[in-house]
């Protein structure tokens, strides 16, 4: 039985902002009328919609799927949410990808909302009650003691510094410049990182991607609909997501094993061998700095312990061997959860298009992979396109 | 048994407590500031309308749930409108009873889409699906801009 | 569906008000290892797997974290959908029909039990600027539905009644069950009111258990089991998402997700196709509406089909002979799944006492409560 | 519209303060039942013990205690107390609170660590707190030993033990 091929066929975002005036409904509504006229169907044409929004906790409504229905064109059509914490976004194309893989549609609107500056006084307080309610929250955790711990771990595993670390930040928020969408894109240097304020040693304010509100939207459509619709589909080739033990203080976490068991899921349906050398594009999750080196490793783009070199040396660059978050990254662009990774996939998309304007990458990639990272070091969802 | 040991005895059993400690500020959206700021000033629900396929709604939307297409058209539609259901509730967000019930209704008004559910203040006589009621509000310098800028819908 | 998906293992804990003696994770475990029993499947066998929840049900901000390890999934491809057992059931049969997946596995569970501030938590789901800030208890809104429902349709309050009292009897039978009783239609009309015309008894009360079931394709199934359980149609919608667009008199969702599966499974004539239904009554009256609206009764007489006995156990077409969320108990985004357990174990004629003699295909509905407008519908099939 | 117009624009702080905004602050209470293992984990804290599980099949001696193994998908075996002392595995110097507030100048850093306890499996952690340390004298690798809140104060809680001191 040959297998169904899916496209992308169009795509919507927003600016992401520290506080947005829409609501999450509204949001949800420009990302995917942005999308829809893209790909040039109307919302009629929609057969299925899948959603993906992180917590609950940050909007502040029980059951947010729901609440962000309309706006998100479900009204009288199959609707579903899809959650796997900070994965979402990557996974929400995935889901979207099933639909139209199965042969249940062949267009379906996937839709990625957040809106984080709902919650007070800080959406860092949502995070508290992430971590298991009866072993560890009675310590009054915070989210940053987690990437702490991780970030010290693979520094010390590796021999990094913090200005290896910066490094990243540095790329990302100059290259967020050229992102229309950019609430965080700044021209800084190593030193505005390192002399940034101390939150968790050895996390500074500015290793960390901001708090924020945004939406974006891709149309998935089958082959025979996207032929129809495009001289430019861009394919998803391949599609992978794991999740981990919740006992994360039980493994090492110097190094994501969730995220290469995801890579390679998706590296395999789409017939990668050699990752390293057949990615021409890269949009690993960034929503700290050392997690996009993590991440690469991770995604079997070089070897462990080797992506703060390879930053170092301008490998990653946009006009390096392997461009890493032309886009800006949730470091530049900004972080509203599960639409970060909506971006990311959509980065890749226009990337493949070339219509990625003063972002673009030289030598016309054909093949690239978007990333994200979720919950306590648990979630990988990737997911590798191609023109 | 899916497990070597087992609770037997009800001495053993025990739970752990804890809360979810957020809070929150909503902002109303672009066509819900509207709504809330044309009543902190004027006597008036508005409606959006959909330029495209003409449809109205209530409350009002930056998009038309039909047709998809952007709105910026909004209209005064007034405080009347009619009786689509109503309910007697005894129970608050908390599930606390209450001694005389708060008598909650769903207002239609004529010829646009959706509605506004609200708190009527209607004799027990009068309280029938499709009677006419009419929107009485808080005096002007009352009011902050939300769902309680409306006192209670009573009958025309 | 391209590629026919079946269950091939069910896995319940049963319901119970409370569940002090299992933590979430041990609950859930207990229902997977019956599932995997039943399906002679390890869970490294399973390709993938699903669980339906809220983050507010659990008491968690991502509950998604801690849903791996009881269903054996550690290091495997898991995804949450927030939505009810029925859909997550869907997204299976999707996942199955792309090619790529032989076997998933599918879970949900309540704790409804261990949530202490559950009206706050369902008050939380309503629209916070055009409903929240009335602060009213968030069953006005099915109080609100059902007063219309009733009024437009001509369905009675009696008749309502005699959908509890019908259930909470069919539950007796159904040793699953938290909430079964034997009771009168003056029990009901005169029990204290909640959003009248919503009265006490016509809410179904809250349980906590966990299901967890086990789809397979087509060739696996058939290799696995003597007794596949077929999906012939799998649909879900939602309608107008905001409530104070609704209707009420009948549920959109229902109607839309009826008509589509019905066509995947190539049923004309519900009434005389189907041997039984487990419709989602988690309020009295929405067995009624969601009768209608799937084109079983016709608008105004599924008061009276129940008042005559044709949804009883022995009536022409049995509805909720489980005990339905009335009889059984409520249990958010498992319900749907206590729903498909009951059609499985009657098309495999396992059911005992409550046994519809020769079922062979079955509906199963679900609805995912105040204040959606969400739901699915499966059809599911021995043959 | 087409992608590159990005609608939404973002309130400044002073617009934000301006705008309608609606408040809400749920009560979201739970009691979540411990169960078996985390049962059992929870009452050795309150005797002074950190209680491991023990599966037989993989022979992993596992924190914290459960009821059943989620690698091989079995029960476990047994109940163990293992030792009260660890390797520190990784740490952070924190400075803020959980809601994101800063800790004022004088008050005590949190000191969150990763800490290997002594008697289970490798790698098997716990997260805690370190103290009685200088911040800049922690290192990966340090041995901790827990300091316990004294007996007829201890409540069956993972806060049953202060935190984990230099030994």
């Amino acid at each position: 039985m040959g297998f169904r091929k899916v496209a992308i066929v169009g795509a919507g975002i927003t600016k992401f902002v520290r506080r947005a005036q829409e609501t999450g409904p509204e949001m949800s509504y420009l990302a995917s009328k942005i999308a829809l006229d893209q790909a040039g169907l109307k919302l009629k044409d929609v057969e299925m919609v899948t959603l993906g929004t992180a917590p609950d906790a940050f909007d502040g409504v029980h059951m947010k799927g729901e609440y962000l229905l309309s706006g998100a064109g479900g009204n009288n059509k199959p609707y579903i949410r899809n959650f796997v914490g900070g994965g979402t976004g990557v996974f929400a194309p995935i889901h979207g990808w099933m639909h139209v893989a199965s042969g249940a549609c062949d267009v379906c609107l996937v839709v990625c909302s957040e809106k984080m500056s709902s919650c007070h006084p800080h959406p860092q307080g949502a995070f508290l009650t992430i971590f298991d309610h009866t072993t560890e929250q009675p310590l009054k955790p915070t989210l940053i003691w987690i990437f702490a711990l991780e970030m010290r771990r693979y520094m010390e595993t590796y021999g990094l510094t913090k200005e290896d670390i910066a490094r990243v930040a540095v790329k990302n928020k100059n290259n967020a410049l050229d992102h229309p969408s950019a609430q965080v894109a700044e021209a800084v240097t190593i030193e505005d990182i390192l002399n940034s304020e101390v939150l968790a040693e050895p996390v500074h304010r500015l290793d960390i991607s901001p708090a924020s509100d945004g939406a974006a939207a891709v149309v998935l459509a089958s082959e025979d609909v996207a032929k129809r619709l495009t001289d430019k589909p861009v394919w998803i080739d391949g599609v992978g997501w794991n999740l981990d033990t919740a006992y994360w203080a039980t493994k090492d976490l110097y190094y994501p094993r969730y995220v290469e068991k995801a890579a390679r899921m998706a590296y395999e349906m789409a017939g990668i061998t050699e990752p390293h050398k057949e990615i021409q594009v890269a949009e690993p999750y960034d929503p700290f700095d050392y997690k996009e080196l993590h991440h690469m490793e991770g995604l079997l783009l070089c070897e462990r312990g080797e992506a703060a070199r390879l930053t170092a040396e301008g490998y990653t660059a946009r006009t390096g061997n392997l461009p890493t978050c032309p886009s800006g990254g949730a470091l530049g662009v900004g972080n509203p959860i599960a639409a970060t990774g909506l971006m990311k996939v959509i980065e890749i998309f226009l990337q493949l298009r070339e219509e990625a304007g003063k972002r673009q990458v030289p030598g016309k990639p054909r093949v690239g992979v978007a990333q994200a990272w979720g919950d306590l070091m648990q979630v990988g969802t990737v997911i590798v396109l191609r023109r | 048994m899916s497990f070597k040991e087992t609770i037997q005895s009800n001495i053993q059993l025990s739970y752990f407590e804890g809360q979810i400690p957020v809070n929150y500020q909503y902002t109303l959206g672009v066509a819900g500031n509207k709504f809330f700021e044309t009543l902190k000033q004027k006597d008036e629900f508005i409606a959006s309308v959909c330029s495209h396929c003409g449809v109205k709604t209530i409350y009002p939307l930056i998009y038309c749930e039909e047709c998809f297409n952007p709105i910026d058209t909004y209209v005064s539609i007034g405080l009347e409108g009619e009786l689509y259901s109503f309910t007697k509730c005894y129970r608050d967000y908390q599930g606390n009873t209450y001694d005389e019930p708060h008598v909650i209704g769903l207002i239609r008004f004529d010829g646009i889409k959706g509605g506004i559910i609200h708190r009527l203040n209607i004799n027990e006589k009068d309280l029938k699906l499709g009677i006419r009621v009419k929107a009485k509000l808080k005096p002007t310098n009352k009011r902050t801009g939300g769902l309680d800028d409306i006192v209670c819908f009573e009958k025309v | 569906m391209k590629e026919r998906v079946a269950i091939v293992g069910i896995g319940v804990t049963g319901f119970s008000s409370v569940s002090p003696s299992l933590s979430f994770k041990e609950l859930t475990y207990t229902a997977a290892v019956k599932a995997y029993h039943e399906a002679g499947l390890h869970p490294k066998e399973i390709d993938s797997f699903i669980t339906a929840s809220e983050d507010f049900m659990e008491g968690y901000s991502i509950f998604d974290e801690y849903v791996p390890d009881q269903m054996g999934a550690v290091m495997r491809p898991v995804q949450t959908v927030t939505a009810d057992f029925i859909q997550a059931l869907g997204i299976g049969c999707m996942m199955i029909n792309t090619g790529r997946f032989r076997t998933i596995a599918v879970e949900a569970h309540s704790k409804a039990s261990n949530v202490k501030t559950l009206n706050e938590v369902k008050a939380f789901a309503l629209d916070p600027v055009y409903i929240r800030p009335l602060k009213e208890n968030a069953d006005f809104l099915a109080g609100l539905e059902m007063k219309r429902f009733l009024e437009e349709t001509g369905n009675t309050e009696e008749q309502c009644a005699e959908v509890i009292v019908k259930n909470k009897a069919n539950a007796l039978n159904n040793p699953y069950a938290a909430h079964a009783a034997s009771l009168t239609i003056d029990d009901v009309l005169s029990s204290p009111p909640i959003s009248l015309p919503l009265k006490e008894l016509d809410a179904a009360k809250p349980a906590d258990g966990a299901i967890m079931i086990v789809l397979a394709s087509e060739k696996e199934a058939k290799a696995l089991c003597k007794k596949p359980i077929w999906i012939r149609g799998i649909s879900w919608f939602s309608g107008q998402g905001n409530p104070w667009c609704r209707d009420f008199a009948y549920a959109d969702y229902a109607q839309l997700a009826a008509q589509k599966a019905f066509a995947m499974a190539g049923i004309a004539n519900p009434l005389k196709d189907l041997d039984f239904a487990e419709i989602c009554d988690e309020y009295s009256y929405k067995e009624l509406q969601h009768l209608e609206s799937i084109g079983i009764a016709r608008k105004g007489e599924a008061g009276f089909l129940t008042q005559t006995g044709v949804t009883k156990l022995g009536g022409l077409l049995p509805v909720n002979v489980s005990g339905g969320s009335l009889g059984v108990g409520h249990t958010y985004e498992a319900s749907g799944g206590m729903k498909v357990v009951e059609a499985v174990m009657q098309l495999r004629h396992e059911a005992g006492i409550r046994q519809i003699p020769n079922a062979k295909t079955g509906l199963v509905q679900s609805w995912r409560g105040v204040p959606t407008a969400t739901g699915a519908i499966a059809l599911l099939s021995n043959e | 519209m087409k992608i590159e117009n990005v609608p939404v624009k973002g309130l400044s702080s002073d617009e934000y303060e301006k705008t309608l905004k609606i408040s809400w602050k749920p009560t979201l209470q739970y009691a979540w039942d411990n169960g078996i293992g985390i049962g059992k984990y929870l009452q050795s804290l309150k005797e002074g013990k950190i209680l491991a599980a023990y599966c037989e099949k993989c022979g992993r001696i596992m924190l914290p205690a459960r009821a059943f193994c989620e690698m091989c998908f079995r029960p476990t075996d047994k109940y163990l107390p293992v030792k009260d002392t660890g390797t520190v595995n990784t740490f952070a110097i924190c400075h803020v609170n959980w809601d994101a507030s800063r800790l004022k100048p004088d008050e005590p850093r949190y000191i969150p660590a990763v800490i290997e306890i002594d008697g289970a499996s490798p790698g098997q952690g716990i997260m805690h707190l370190l103290g009685n340390v200088e911040p800049a004298k922690v290192r990966i690798g340090m041995k901790v030993k827990a300091v316990w809140k004294p007996a007829d104060k201890r409540e069956g809680s993972i806060t049953d033990i202060l935190f984990f001191e230099p030994y």
